[in-house]
């Protein structure tokens, strides 16, 4: 097989997957079947490629023959008449060019996307599924990224199918009126995905499978599908900012360099020109969604040429706005930091204190680290080597545990001072 | 029966949803009957020892889980207490 | 279904004393509803987490408990599960 | 008041209470106007006996007053009309002489009885509905009898009434099929009484109310209502043969005196009396139930003139065949010591040791107890006070536990040798 040939399967593999099933879905409302004749017609690709040459429209093609296996299976089962039938009824004239199909993948796929994430399966089922029948990540893939048995997964994704088929979960784009739930529920199940892999790639775990490229890959095809809705766009761009610094946030030691340290040069200005660009078409909706906020604060960062260039006191604001709409402690931390250094760490500290009266972060480490930071800038290096202690007792990921105990010795004195940032 | 509630069930009786309901006694008033050995031995009480207990129970007719997740968040009781819908079997 | 089972439902419904019954999809097939402060919350699972869940229902129009009883101690499920026989909330 | 008309009161209560009640909820079905009405006529029992007189038959003076009571006050509901009509057709015509009326009451106290030990309720409400309806004890009286707190004792009552009404326990003798099932389900209500006061007499348990004396009175009626049924005479023979020893089972000092050191001059001889034409009309049916196998073992201890004249060897034939009725390691246990009197203490260590291994009696006193004397009997001392020890250990009765450590200290010599049984 030519290099041409494979690197095709593999873009209609990337590309067509999650399409092929997702009509198929849509076809025979029979999801073993369709990832079954999927299957089939990547195998048939695999063979017949090579001898007869890509075709023009790879998309079309796995659809067309995916669709015919599926009504051959399903024509020889004829006690299944009914779902002929059914099936019949659904699927659009046959179209082996691909003219008029496209918009109906477009459709399945979105039907697909919510189905996956609806709120009646548990959450780490809506993962699973759409990593699964989105992304055409194996079963023993998704398993290796979520550290998880395969036979574990095999069953959860059982299990998630057979609830969707005996319950009765509608295979449909939800109405408007449960739209605007419906979709932050997929938004958050893809951000889930992507921070799963954010936070593996600077702990101590190894991941097979870029799940952040896959998140990135799957929010592009939602806000793709769903161009009315600015936080699709913003979540897309949001990863696109953190992803933009995925080199720079850890040294070769695997220590976590601090986002002021990192080195800007490093970090990657195409998915930054693409985020942006994204936010400003997000903005011009004229909604403010909790991923818009979080998009816009993310740009400041993003966007600022050195670390001393960064306007905390617009991130600050954002954050403001952000903890009136989803009101949670760790904005109000993050909050914290914003105005410690926007308005100095006096008034960082005043916030963050607050905080830790309200008992509301109690046991989460970031809480005594900010607190920790804030008074070593103050130059009260004994309270923030006790507060630096707190946040290593409490933190679990090695690279953030090495941070911190670098900050107490640092804070203790029995380690030379590092240039301060 | 409250106004509230009546309401909601002429609603569902009305729109053709419910096909039958009722409340059920109080698991107090339950007696829960086993056989072993051929024998039969009952127990004052419902047969699972959790708080929650089953106050009654509507059969609905739903075209998928949206419209039975839409009728069950509307029943008087949802908002302190829970709605478990659950498919009936079919060979 | 079993000859036995089918043998026990036909008795019943001949008898008269069943007036509807259907089996259950499993507790991993249900949903869960709650309403808090207007948010419809949905849970996968049943309800009660015990490790005996529901499996199905019969209505059944009895003369007393002893006639209830008698008719639960013959369902299939007896000799391995439990019955548990509750009254209709009657105003 | 004269002392003729409160005895005459008094011995009306006692009587009849039970009778009057069951009358009125065969005629009412509502368990609480039965009580109200009940007390109502006794109340005005009280009022008019000492003015006009007590009655030819006190009994149906109090059913024909008390049932009228309850006529009047279904009546003045209009609202109950459906109630009143049932009642009207199940009331038998008024007869104030109380001539008919006996047979009647004989039914309605035998139906109260077996819905009063439905085994739908749980077995405590039971044992109180049986005291409060049938024995007439007040909910206080039936609370300090079993130590519970007297508002707990209500809310079961309550609690047992509303399950009777609402989940439709009939009121009724069950019938043929279910009768010796629900049959023996009333006699262990019965006999559960009975033990409870038995055992409290000899622990360091004060009851005011003679739990014993209750249950040999249900049981008496219970025999007379079902004169076919020989289980009903033995269970009552089994309890007067106990009971003809409560004056010797325990001495001045409050110890338990073991069987063959009882003054068998002290045992009430009317009883055991009773108990043996009771016991001799029941074995005359053919049929061996496990009350009267245990009055049998019962009876052959009371009519042995003196410790020495026991048969053994039919108790321990005794003990085997009901052994074999309802197999249980007490019994077995008891067999045990049975055999150990009729073939030497060997021939009963056998036994004991066997179920000693089988491990069914783990953690029950009285296992290590008769091991220790068979032990003692045969000599070893040694092993005698290791058994002594554990079974101390494990008893929880005070008059035991005295018993018990003045063996102990006879087998490890520490004490004066008493005369050896």
């Amino acid at each position: 097989m030519t290099a041409d040939v494979t690197a095709a399967l593999d873009e209609a593999f990337r590309a067509e997957w999650g399409k092929v099933i997702a009509t198929l879905i849509g076809m025979t409302g029979d999801w073993d079947l369709a990832e079954e004749c999927a299957q089939d017609a990547f195998t048939q690709a695999l063979r017949s490629w090579p001898r007869d040459g890509v075709p023009r429209r790879p998309g079309a093609w796995l659809t067309t023959v995916a669709r015919n296996r599926a009504l051959d299976r399903l024509r020889r089962h004829a006690s299944e008449a009914a779902k002929l039938q059914q099936a019949v009824i659904l699927s659009p004239p046959d179209d082996p060019a691909g003219g008029a199909v496209d918009t109906h993948i477009t459709d399945d796929r979105l039907r697909l996307i919510f189905t996956c994430c609806h709120p009646a399966l548990p959450l780490e089922a809506r993962v699973a599924l759409t990593l699964r029948t989105l992304a055409g990540l194996t079963t023993a893939e998704i398993a290796r990224a979520f550290l998880t048995a395969e036979p574990t997964m095999a069953k959860r994704l059982v299990r998630a199918k057979q609830k969707i088929r005996n319950a009765a979960i509608p295979y449909r784009v939800p109405p408007a009126h449960l739209l605007p739930e419906r979709t932050s529920g997929v938004l958050a199940v893809l951000y889930l995905l992507f921070n799963e892999g954010y936070a593996a790639t600077a702990g101590s775990r190894l991941v097979r499978h870029d799940l952040c490229a896959e998140a990135i890959r799957l929010a592009r095809v939602l806000a793709g599908l769903m161009p009315d809705e600015p936080e699709a766009r913003a979540l897309l761009a949001l990863m696109l900012f953190h992803h933009s610094r995925r080199t720079s946030r850890v040294n070769a030691a695997g220590d976590v360099v601090t986002l002021e340290n990192q080195d800007r040069s490093l970090w990657d200005h195409e998915e930054i020109g693409e985020g942006v660009s994204l936010l400003a078409a997000a903005v011009r909706r004229e909604q403010r969604g909790p991923y818009l906020l979080q998009a816009a604060i993310a740009q400041c960062h993003a966007t600022a040429a050195t670390a001393e260039d960064t306007d905390w006191g617009l991130i600050a604001d954002l954050y403001g706005v952000l903890a009136q709409m989803v009101p949670s402690p760790v904005v109000e931390l993050n909050r914290a930091v914003a105005v410690g250094m926007a308005d100095g760490p006096e008034a960082g500290l005043k916030l963050a204190d607050a905080l830790a009266a309200s008992g509301k972060l109690t046991g989460y480490y970031l809480l005594p680290a900010t607190r920790a930071d804030l008074l070593r800038r103050l130059g009260r290096s004994a309270e923030a080597a006790v507060s630096y202690r707190e946040a290593l007792d409490l933190a679990v990921n090695d690279a953030e545990r090495r941070y911190l105990a670098r900050r107490l010795a640092e804070a203790e004195g029995t380690a030379p001072q590092q240039s301060r940032a | 029966m409250t106004h509230r509630r009546a309401a909601y069930f002429n609603e569902l009786d009305a729109s053709g949803v419910r096909l039958l309901g009722d409340r059920l006694r109080p698991g107090s008033d339950a007696t829960t009957v086993r056989v072993r050995d051929a024998d039969v031995l009952l127990a004052d009480g419902p047969f699972a020892e959790t708080k929650e207990q089953i106050a009654g129970f509507d059969i609905i007719e739903c075209a998928d889980l949206d419209q039975a997740i839409e009728v069950a968040s509307k029943h008087p009781v949802a908002t302190f207490g829970a709605i478990e819908v659950r498919p009936f079997w079919e060979e």
